[in-house]
């Protein structure tokens, strides 16, 4: 039980910077996820700390101290795997008992601690299988047994639900995060899934292309994303952004292409007031923030239903409002038909402003 | 543009896999009908049958009025649509989709035309001269939807499409390619494992289990009135909470007592007519759950996890060793370890036989 | 389904089919199976016109030709004087010579293969190409300075010599063939082990080597039968002490008239092995005579 | 604490004492392993490369020399030699003649097999696997096999063309061309193998779904082989025609056997070798071994680079 701390911690692969200068601060105990897409350095990061790369620049620290010079055998930290590499010949128990028959303990103890780890994960029938034998749910919870039997000073994992299917995705993001309770121990999380970052993380830190974009906790993320690329990477249904420019005159935003024109409440006036080039901005509204109606409304914009998708519990309806295609979020009940006309509001309160020189959040 | 009609399909391979098991199911002129099912459910079967890629063992498949069953693949006026988009690697983009035009010698200026168009509406212009292996997985794909598309064919069958996108691209494709269908108003059997792109794309959804048909409905109808309790646990993110119950009176009491529920003597009647054995399953979505922090309420439990998603919040609660999960408002704030109690909103509820997995009420 | 399967479907194309596979296999069969008899004809019957084809048939099988090479060998032409085959001490040494050089190849190359396969070094796609190519260099080439060098040291005629060469043979071999199965397993499951709190020779020794031993024992073959059936080296090297029986069986034809029946009979030892091996690694096949380039 | 319910009061386990090597970084590890093979491969191989690229500036004879210390400098002489005399330019033809021919004959040959087998029958995998044994023979021991089956009067060959077809009987081995034409049919005996498992191993690579996709769109047999098949096995094909053609470049103990590098049959090895250890010149032999180096190594950059190329094709 240890708290991580990266230090300007930079990885280079040949000429491409997986890792470029990024400080981040888990404390001991903290269930922190990293998210990005492919390619933006998680892994590396992550492998960093296991002590399975060598940064080219920066440090990592354990309750403050420099693991420079530290093996990997030797940092006490459980990893699992996206593959979760269990070991084809082994059989479960085996896998699980690997790391502890490192240690010094008795076959007995040995025996105990495995079977308590597998009750706790509920494979303890499955104990004599071999991988190949397990379907991918059950060699996960292999593999989570293989990190938890011993009792390491944090858990590093990546991506360790990605290759399941989504309904016992859904299912082990919960126990995970029930398990890491239990545990009561730092968890250094790594995935490409907004959805698990939100649900999962008590802190989330958002990575693209070796950079750090933004740390905080899932709400204020969702709520308050520092740049463009957070705002479209955190939420399952993409926020929409549309291109306009604020007119000072009026205190008004207009389209980019003049096709309407909506008033800024104050706070989204300071914002475009903080921009080196208020004509050149960008609108970010989440398909929740977007009121549809049938009815022609004041200060409403004119759409035209392009798609609809119906998922259940909600709808989503892709409009058109000139050339710009609107993702609206609506109950399961709201009922339109296809090519049907429609008045769009915007919650101009919830709504964000960003730069779009600089791509960074203005509200 | 032709209607599909497949009738009592049965595939069963030389080594004995009964892939597809009496099938039975038509896709009207024009409508788009998604095949939905896990890998290994015989949809993909299933579509190749009426591709003429694999040969059916018995049944009929009519496109249009034809009987196809004994016509080769290049004679069924049909275009298909790999999943691993299955480009030829030699041919330029360009070649790749003027191909099928060539095949039956259309004249050269014409295919010029029609290539065009299609790579307009595509937006792919600007990769006609490239090679398969120089492209992007999303261009590769359309691609293959415009080699698709250029023929005018009766129908589209289409396995997977989409399922090698990255999430932010697969989105966007679900909108383009429905709206493609919509315009062309070509029949279309898309066959895929995501329940969500069968839920955004379909007109009805044909729901497949281990080579049976489980469920045919529009979206609504499968997502609110699942048939069975399969389809109840496939479809929806996330999926119904299937709660095994046992019929008391007029109330459904779960296994330890922390759930009992009131029904209307009217429908607990029509349950006790047809169930075959006491064991029931009680279905309810994440969202027709309430919470609320008092003591009335269906249940009573504790709430294990809060995970917060953004524009809702979705909660676990411990019941007799199991999880449900209650979707509400990214606003409510009940925290781990709390005492709360859930409502069921009874309009929407589904109750299902243990024994036979179907749908009672 | 495609057309292929259509078109075996026709009774005339599967005919068509059976004649050019039959003629394909009397091709390439038919000269191990006339040797095969061959090696248990009377010297007679291996002369006769129309030749003779089928043993019991039209001919009386003997084992003749292998009480000549194994016990002792006639070397007059009346049958009077017989002398010791030196065949089985050359089977011996074969046995003994490649079978040292397999082991110790398969070891050492394959530490190398697996620190090409996981450490970055240096200059790595230079020194495997370098590797390669020592395996590409004709024989007739390499074995004229080898010959002077042996000479000078007084390595030939030794056991170590010859050895000590065979393992160098076997050496690309094994570092191209295993590195190929190497980079197939997972480098996580070392850093898995790693992580665990164990060193990395003991991950290699637990985790890794296991998984490899099925391509591990089929690269052996491929080194052993290359030793086994080589031929140019030790003839010169190696022709009056440690002599294998490659150059036994060259002599046995070089013996003025030739002793069909026994040059039969000894190929049909020294080439038995060969066979079986052949099944034993046939899924290795591609891989083993492409070096592991092509790993289908 | 929470903790306490699943984690028993042990103290973390020390790490087991022994001999663990642990000392041992990768860096030392990575010496470690590859010190041996890299000792040997100089040792036995380009030390004595090195070591006759010097006696091929020299007049060396290993048989009438005393020491190659005081074999006399004589500079490019040996190379201005070997590449001038017209003996050496008919060695390089007559092995031209040989690989040419032979590498074709075992192209087609073998893909053409490939191409029947290409298909589900019953047995494909015994007889796929019987076919293979003639490469996996001492190139020595299948000489031997039709060296007796080509002898000009109880040879089998002269038995079908004498005795059954009616033709006049061949001298095999002794006559020129019908020596050069054994030694091919020889080689493609033993090597057409080679060149069917690679293609098939290439043809059943081609994921089926493309032959799928071209039925949909009515393709033609021939568009089928012309644009899915042959580009997607010829990367495969390459490396299997470079590596013959190296093989075949290199042969001396087919021919040696066949005829003892008799007339017809004798091949830039033969000849080399014969230089080297009937005349003794090892000062010429060396060179031309040098000679003959180049054109290896030219071949051998070939094959890599075709090995490279089909691994990103397959990425």
């Amino acid at each position: 039980m240890s708290s991580i701390t990266l230090q300007n911690l930079t990885k280079r692969f040949g000429a491409t910077v997986a890792v470029n200068d990024l400080s981040l601060h888990i404390d001991d105990r903290e269930f922190v996820v990293v998210v990005g897409p492919t390619g933006a350095g998680k892994t590396t990061t992550l492998r960093c700390v296991a002590g399975l790369e060598k940064p080219d620049d920066g440090m990592v620290l354990f309750d403050g101290q420099d693991v420079r010079s530290v093996s990997p055998a030797e940092r006490d930290v459980a990893f699992v795997f996206q593959n979760y590499a269990l070991y084809p010949r082994k059989t479960a128990f085996e896998n699980i008992a690997f790391p502890l028959q490192a240690r010094n303990l008795s076959a007995a103890e040995i025996k105990a601690e495995v079977e308590r780890t597998a009750r706790m994960l509920r494979i303890h029938h499955l104990l004599d299988r071999r991988p190949a034998q397990l379907s991918g749910g059950e060699q996960q919870r292999v593999a989570l047994g293989r990190a938890m039997v011993r009792r390491p000073r944090a858990f590093l994992m990546d991506e360790p639900l990605t290759n399941l299917d989504f309904q016992l995705r859904a299912q082990m993001r919960s126990e995970l995060k029930r398990i890491q309770r239990e545990l009561d121990n730092t968890f250094f999380y790594v995935t490409n899934d907004q959805v698990e970052a939100l649900s999962m993380g008590d802190r989330i830190a958002v990575l693209n292309a070796g950079t750090l974009h933004q740390v905080g906790t899932p709400q204020e993320i969702y709520e308050h994303p520092a740049d463009l690329f957070v705002a479209a990477f955190i939420g399952s249904i993409r926020m929409n952004f549309l291109r306009c420019a604020f007119i000072a005159d009026t205190g008004a935003l207009v389209s980019a292409d003049g096709g309407w024109s909506l008033p800024a409440p104050p706070r989204l006036r300071e914002g475009a007031q903080k921009s080196k080039d208020p004509g050149q901005l960008i609108l970010g509204v989440r398909p929740e923030d977007v009121l549809l109606s049938t009815e022609a409304g004041n200060g409403a914009l004119e759409g035209q239903v392009y798609v609809a998708e119906p998922l259940g519990n909600h709808n989503v309806y892709n409009v058109r409002i000139g050339p710009a295609l609107v993702r609206v979020k609506t109950p399961a009940t709201f009922m339109l038909d296809a090519e049907a006309r429609v008045s769009v509001q915007f919650n101009m309160a919830r709504a964000h402003l960003f730069d779009s020189a600089t791509e960074q959040a203005l509200t | 543009m032709a209607e599909v009609r497949i009738e009592n399909l049965v595939k069963v391979f030389p080594n004995g896999t009964r892939a597809v098991n009496d099938v039975s199911l038509a896709a009207p002129d024009g409508e788009f009908l998604v095949l939905l099912g896990p890998s290994g459910c015989g949809k993909t079967t299933t579509l190749r049958c009426v591709a003429g890629l694999e040969r059916q063992t018995s049944g009929d498949i009519y496109i249009g009025e034809r009987v196809v069953n004994d016509l080769p693949p290049g004679e069924r006026d049909i275009a298909f649509v790999f999943q691993f988009y299955a480009l030829y690697p030699h041919l330029s983009a360009y070649d790749n989709i003027a191909f099928p035009l060539r095949a039956v010698g259309v004249a050269a200026d014409e295919i010029d035309r029609r290539v065009m168009r299609v790579a307009e509406t595509l937006r792919i212009k600007h990769v006609l001269r490239k090679r398969p292996r120089s492209m992007s997985s999303g261009e590769q794909q359309r691609v293959a939807l415009g080699r698709a598309v250029i023929r005018r064919p009766q129908v589209f069958l289409m396995d997977e499409p989409l399922t090698n996108l990255d999430a932010a691209l697969r989105s966007d494709m679900r909108v383009e390619l429905k709206h493609l269908q919509r315009e062309l108003g070509v029949t279309t059997l898309y066959v895929t494992h995501d329940q969500t792109e069968a839920m955004t794309m379909g007109e009805r959804i044909a729901v497949m289990q281990l080579g049976d048909l489980q469920q045919v409905g529009t979206p609504l109808e499968v997502y609110q009135y699942p048939a069975t309790l399969f389809v109840a646990s496939f479809i929806g993110d996330p999926p119904m909470n299937l709660i095994p119950v046992t019929l008391e009176g007029d109330a459904l009491q779960g296994a330890s007592g922390h759930l009992s529920l009131a029904l209307a003597p009217d429908v607990a009647g029509a349950i006790r007519q047809k169930q075959s054995g006491p064991g029931l399953v009680l279905g309810v979505r994440a969202e027709d759950i309430t919470l609320s922090g008092g003591d009335e309420g269906d249940m009573r439990g504790e709430v294990t996890t809060r995970e917060p998603l953004g524009d809702q919040a979705l909660y676990s609660v411990g019941l007799d060793g199991q999880f449900i999960q209650i979707t509400t408002a990214p606003t409510t704030r009940f925290g781990v370890g709390d005492a709360i109690s859930l409502s069921i909103d009874r309009s929407r509820m589904r109750v299902f036989d243990a024994a036979t997995e179907r749908a009672l009420v | 389904m495609n057309v292929q399967n259509r078109q075996t479907r026709s009774l005339l194309g599967r005919i068509l089919f059976w004649i050019a596979t039959a003629l394909i296999l009397v091709f390439f069969l038919f000269p191990i199976y006339w040797i095969l008899i061959t090696a248990f004809k009377d010297r007679p019957d291996i002369t006769q016109l129309p030749p003779r084809f089928v043993p019991w048939v039209d001919f009386q099988p003997t084992t003749f030709n292998f009480h000549e090479i194994l016990i002792e060998m006639e070397v007059s032409q009346f049958g009077t004087a017989t002398e010791q085959s030196p065949f089985l001490g050359q089977l011996f040494n074969s046995v003994i010579i490649s079978g040292t050089a397999t082991v110790v190849a398969v070891i050492l190359g394959t530490l190398a293969a697996y620190a090409f396969s996981r450490f970055r070094i240096k200059g790595e796609g230079d020194l495997l190409f370098f590797i390669l190519s020592t395996r590409m260099l004709p024989p007739v080439v390499t074995v004229i300075p080898l010959f002077l060098m042996f000479t000078e040291l007084g390595m030939r005629n030794t056991f170590h010599g010859i050895t000590l060469l065979y393992i160098t043979m076997g050496l690309p071999f094994v570092v191209w063939m295993m590195k190929g199965f190497f980079d197939e397993v997972p480098h996580e499951f070392e850093e898995a082990a790693m992580i665990d709190g164990y060193s990395r020779l003991e991950a290699i020794w637990r985790i890794v080597i296991p998984e490899v031993i099925p391509p591990m024992l089929a690269t052996a073959v491929f080194v052993l039968i290359t030793a086994w059936n080589e031929f140019v080296f030790v003839q010169l090297l190696n022709p009056l002490g440690y002599t294998t029986v490659t150059p036994f069986l060259y002599a046995v034809v070089g013996y003025g008239r030739t002793e069909w029946g026994r040059v039969a009979a000894t190929t049909v030892v020294f080439v038995s092995p060969i066979v079986i091996f052949t099944f034993l690694v046939r899924k290795y096949l591609l891989r083993g005579v492409t070096f592991g380039a092509v790993r289908r | 604490m929470t903790t306490q319910s699943i984690t028993p009061e042990t103290t973390r386990p020390a790490a087991k004492p022994g001999l663990r090597l642990r000392w041992l970084s990768d860096r030392l590890l990575a010496g470690t392993f590859l010190a041996p093979t890299l000792l040997l491969l100089l040792f036995i191989t380009i030390f004595p490369l090195i070591w006759s690229l010097y006696l091929s500036f020299t007049s060396y004879n290993v048989n009438s020399d005393p020491s190659w210390l005081e074999a006399k400098w004589v500079g490019v002489d040996n190379y201005v030699y070997m590449l001038t005399t017209p003996r050496v330019w008919e060695r390089f033809i007559e092995s031209a003649t040989f690989v040419v021919p032979t590498v074709t004959l075992e192209f087609l040959l073998g893909f053409g097999i490939a191409l029947l087998f290409n298909r589900e029958f019953k047995g494909r995998g015994l007889i796929t696997t019987v076919i293979l044994i003639p490469m996996m023979v001492a190139p020595l021991v299948a000489g031997l096999f039709w060296r007796f089956m080509f002898q000009a009067d109880i040879g089998i060959v002269n038995y079908l063309i004498h005795d059954v077809l009616g033709f006049q009987p061949v001298f095999w081995l002794t006559d020129r061309t019908s020596a050069m034409i054994s030694l091919i049919i020889v080689d493609t005996w033993q090597w057409t193998p080679f060149i069917f498992l690679i293609s098939l191993a290439g043809l059943t690579a081609v994921p089926k779904y493309l032959y799928e996709a071209a039925d949909v769109d009515r393709a033609s047999t021939w568009f089928k082989f012309r644009h899915i098949t042959l580009p997607l096995v010829w990367p495969l094909l390459l490396i299997g025609i470079i590596f013959r053609l190296m093989d075949a470049y290199k042969l001396f103990e087919l021919a040696w056997v066949l005829t003892s590098g008799g007339p017809g049959t004798r091949v830039l090895p033969v000849h080399l070798y014969k230089i080297a250890f009937g005349d003794f010149a090892t000062g010429r032999a060396s060179a031309l071994g040098y000679i003959m180096l180049v054109v290896i190594i030219a071949l051998a950059n070939l094959l890599v680079r075709a090995i490279n190329r089909s691994r990103a094709a397959e990425v």
